[in-house]
């Protein structure tokens, strides 16, 4: 536990975290500072490229085994029944609607690619090796948990719900950062340490500040949706948002303990099911769920599901791994 | 210089509804449509800004439309169907236009 | 269709301004409002253009709100106090809307 | 409040013409206009969008005008001459103008 | 041959390649992939700022010889002389209108900055050393095969051709990427080594990383053009795409020679040759010839001969450039 | 002044200096290269994130001492007190009108950052020590002038000027550029050494070479200013911004020297002191006094006194600086 704390302390003073902090500070006081919407946007493209590449390296390093499709398929079951016990709590929690809480659900299936590099970052620097095919199972977590949310609206009667046409199954599977993420892992693991060496300093070495500049603009979209729309944070859901992703981190647990993984791959499996959309599945849902509140699900996930992970989560994941494998 | 009278129609939706709105007037007979950024706004849903936003769930378009008057009812009913259940505005504004052929 | 008779208010003006000036208008009473990104133009005050630009100082937006015409006055009144001694321009155009209930 | 009846003249152009309408619209008489980015659309030369683009060829631009009624032949004579053989919608509204001696 | 194929195979798996593929492949599926227009002209910016200061400090080191004044003059007159093969090839082969054609043919003389660069990149990791001096020769290259054009036009009955007027004649010779081309090339010059030496660690090694990225968007691009204008790639058309950047190496292998660059030299002159303008031209050519269509051209260009050269070309044109001087 | 000649000779064939003069010359000689916007506005955030970093590590690493407090409090005494200066010397020197006078006068009493930037980066690579807590002077430079620019509209007939609201004094002590520079120096100050290493191959390593951009987008910008509004640059006006700068400078040294800062210290404060503002000043003038003429102090700051700073004002308060304190 001494561990715990220790490295939940070094975390916080990180400056990736102090970042994110800086423009949460900055959004709620109200200053003009802000990123453009292009050069987020552009930030984001490297961070997938980025890390999708390095875990195809990896892959590509260290070969694989049958473990690769079965941490695909589990990550494809826990996206698909976390939403479920999402919705369940959510019911039982809050005063939420149905539809609401179906919207609610998704985010929390689904997976915040995010955290995860937040994660990578902090188990390279404690040199905690992990699988590199955990981006590939990141990449199958993102869309399983729409649809488990699609029929719970759809079974607690159809009316409200335009359900799943073809044309939105594609956009899901098809989004940007799915295949910017597997179109670059593809890359990583064909041309292995050698592409690697052609493009480190580019991806490796700048990395981390990268991911500062793109935490202080999370900070600052995060703060001004505090801002707007902390209103809907009544205790229950805010108890929500932070219960929620231990039991993701419990369930991602449990599977990546029966798979055998190793402590980093453990960590990063219950990061991923302890982390929330926030990219794919709002945008999923304002296709299908327009009449669900935008205000719920993107405050939860990135005001306060978000921030907890960030600071809190992962130390306490990293430090759970580690105990019960033993690493 | 000879001008004809037509209808400017103006459609504030969701960045993520742009496509099924295009294709629904495609199928309404429309020929041609401009598609303008929008930076920020706010209604009954809120107040919003596209600073920093790298999700295309909260940014929004404005698709412009100029057709001859007879075919405005189609327009809008195609329109009408998608926009629907999603927030958004439109609008329509008489309008005269250069080289009336093309619409 | 159904539609309404409403008018389009569009207020070009710089973006230092633009708080001031929604704040402005939520006190007329406006429900809603749409703000389009501005590349660049000319006036008395000389020819500008956002490229490279850092600096707020020389940009400007444009500012779209669409309501009822009894509303009209409160809001070219709540807008000119806003706009008065600065740049930019004020127009309004006749309309139709669907969906009349949310102006 | 006091408004003065004018033309809202909406030239939707490829952008590497921009500079070549408005040196045409200042020989127009013109006094200001307006440039919005635009990010996509469709006509009959096909669709396009302008993500990722790196020239500017495939871009367009929409100039906005503002002008008193009495000025709108000289205008649209002198946009024609540079939108004639290109492609572009040209648009005419009529509006209502605060402060008319800016036009 | 043998080096030949395995060169081919060695630039295919590449990362660079790859992020080509990926962006016509995402397209293609019509994923939603996008980088943003002012992202990717940040690329843009960069990659000419970065290759053309570069050039400098090589001609800084190296000096300069009478072969600098040769080699601009050569690359005017290919420039200049490549549309007029493009233009009868094209009226040869296919259906086109003269206006087509002769928009075409433009692009055909002018070169692709992008195909300069990828060709450098492979130059240098098989440690192929290149006059620093190409960049100038590219830049000098980009506007006389767009007065060729306009003189075919008007040769034809002017009454299509705006014809050339002095602005657009200065939009030309001053668009963005000559002028910052040429200006790094100058500064590069101007600072030399001592100058590389304060930014290579922004120019020189995140270079490769940064073109992928640039390539990925080129691949969203062109697989964009490939689906909405690939109806007019009809089998002459297409012949046409891959058989004029063959034609445009071999004048420039020949010139080459004649001059007596270095191994390298002679491959960055055949890529110029081969290569077909995707930037200026363009632009050129809504401005003077807007009647002429311009999916044809940019599908053509961008579509068809960039990937045939980024993969096959510039294996090709290094392997033949090494076996005629001996390099 | 030998070492003064060559300094300044050095500087100026300095990659930054050159790329300046290359966007400058782009833009009068009307080339449509331009950088967007958002990239602009992307490089400019990289610059403060990173200057401020710096800033804090360099506190965390040589601690703090009362002059940290004694140089802030000079800092906004300058500040405040050199508009009054600029603002009686344009009233004697030219005929500017009280408001325009004023707007003036407030940029001239703040700072450029960019030049603080550029000077830092000329201090590096002679290898001269500076205070990192200059950095957060320099932010708390920023806002004073504004108010006293503000006082002598009021005093001359409160009129013509809105005056300072309480909205605007947030906007101005919270603007972007404030916020993200004291925040990045809070995360440096926090993370220290340790923090620095783990994004120095963003922050450190490629700041050059982003400066050289972000310096060829000033120079677009400046040269724009000068083609459209050259023409307020009346010999007296033109004077006037070659002037003040050598009397803020000369107040910045009397400052420093009394302070007993370090050489690199006084550098700065002459730097502070002699450079005008760009970027928050401008804005606040157009909403506190929206009659006064923005082309001339958009032209004045950015087309006078940043490239006489840059290229001759730099060098000169390093050498005399380093004369005085004889570092
Ligand atoms: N009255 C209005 N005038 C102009 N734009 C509006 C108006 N009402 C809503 N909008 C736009 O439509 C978006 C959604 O509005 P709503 O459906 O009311 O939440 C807003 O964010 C604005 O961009
Ligand atoms: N007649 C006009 N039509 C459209 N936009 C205008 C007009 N006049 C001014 N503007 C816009 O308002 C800005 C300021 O104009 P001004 O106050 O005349 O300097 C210009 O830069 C234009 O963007
Ligand atoms: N009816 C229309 N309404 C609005 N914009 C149009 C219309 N027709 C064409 N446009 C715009 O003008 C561009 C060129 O149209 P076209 O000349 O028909 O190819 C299109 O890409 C649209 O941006
Ligand atoms: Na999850
Ligand atoms: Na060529
Ligand atoms: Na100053």
């Amino acid at each position: 536990m001494e561990n715990l704390f220790s490295l939940a302390a070094d975390n916080l003073v990180s400056p990736i975290i102090l970042s994110f902090v800086l423009g949460v500070a900055a959004s709620l006081a109200r200053s003009d500072l802000s990123i453009p919407e292009a050069a987020a946007k552009a930030l984001s493209i490297y961070l997938l490229f980025a890390i999708g590449f390095k875990g195809g390296v990896s892959v590509a390093a260290h070969g694989i085994d049958a473990r690769l499709g079965l941490a695909l398929l589990a990550g494809i079951i826990l996206s698909a029944a976390l939403p479920l016990v999402a919705f369940a709590l959510l019911r039982l929690m809050t005063a939420m609607s149905r539809l609401d809480a179906a919207a609610v659900a998704a985010h929390y299936g689904s997976i915040s690619i995010v955290t995860f590099v937040a994660a990578t970052s902090v188990l390279e620097s404690r040199g905690i090796a992990a699988e590199g095919y955990m981006v590939a199972v990141a990449a199958a977590m993102e869309a399983p948990a729409i649809l488990s949310a699609l029929w719970l609206v759809a079974r607690g009667g159809g009316g409200d719900s335009k359900g799943m046409d073809g044309a939105l199954m594609r956009e899901i599977m098809l989004n940007g950062s799915i295949v910017l993420l597997v179109g670059a892992f593809l890359i990583g693991w064909a041309t292995g340490e050698e592409g690697l060496a052609e493009i480190s300093s580019f991806i490796v070495s700048p990395f981390k500040g990268v991911l500062c500049l793109f935490l202080l603009d999370m900070g600052l979209v995060a703060g001004r949706g505090l801002r707007q729309g902390g209103g809907i944070l009544t205790p229950s859901v805010l108890a929500f948002g932070v219960l929620m992703p231990l039991i993701g981190a419990a369930a991602g647990l449990a599977t990546a303990l029966a798979l055998g993984l190793t402590p980093g791959g453990v960590t990063l499996m219950m990061v991923l099911s302890a982390s929330a959309s926030y990219i794919a599945v709002p945008a999923a849902m304002r296709v299908a769920l327009p009449e669900a509140n935008p205000s719920l699900y993107l405050t939860l996930s990135l005001g306060v599901t978000f921030p907890f992970n960030l600071t809190l989560g992962i130390p306490l994941y990293v430090a759970v791994a580690q105990a019960l494998t033993g690493g | 210089m000879q001008t004809h009278k037509a209808k400017r129609v103006e459609i504030t939706i969701e960045a993520v509804m742009q496509s099924r709105l295009t294709d629904a007037l495609k199928k309404a007979g429309v020929t041609g449509y401009t598609v303008l950024p929008v930076l920020g706004g706010s209604g009954r849903s809120g107040e919003w800004s596209r600073a920093g936003q790298v999700s295309r769930a909260s940014g929004m378009v404005q698709v412009i439309c100029i057709i001859r008057p007879e075919r405005l009812d189609g327009l809008l009913e195609g329109a009408f169907a998608v926009v629907e259940r999603h927030i958004g505005v439109v609008s329509v504004t008489d309008c005269d236009v250069l080289r009336a052929e093309r619409f």
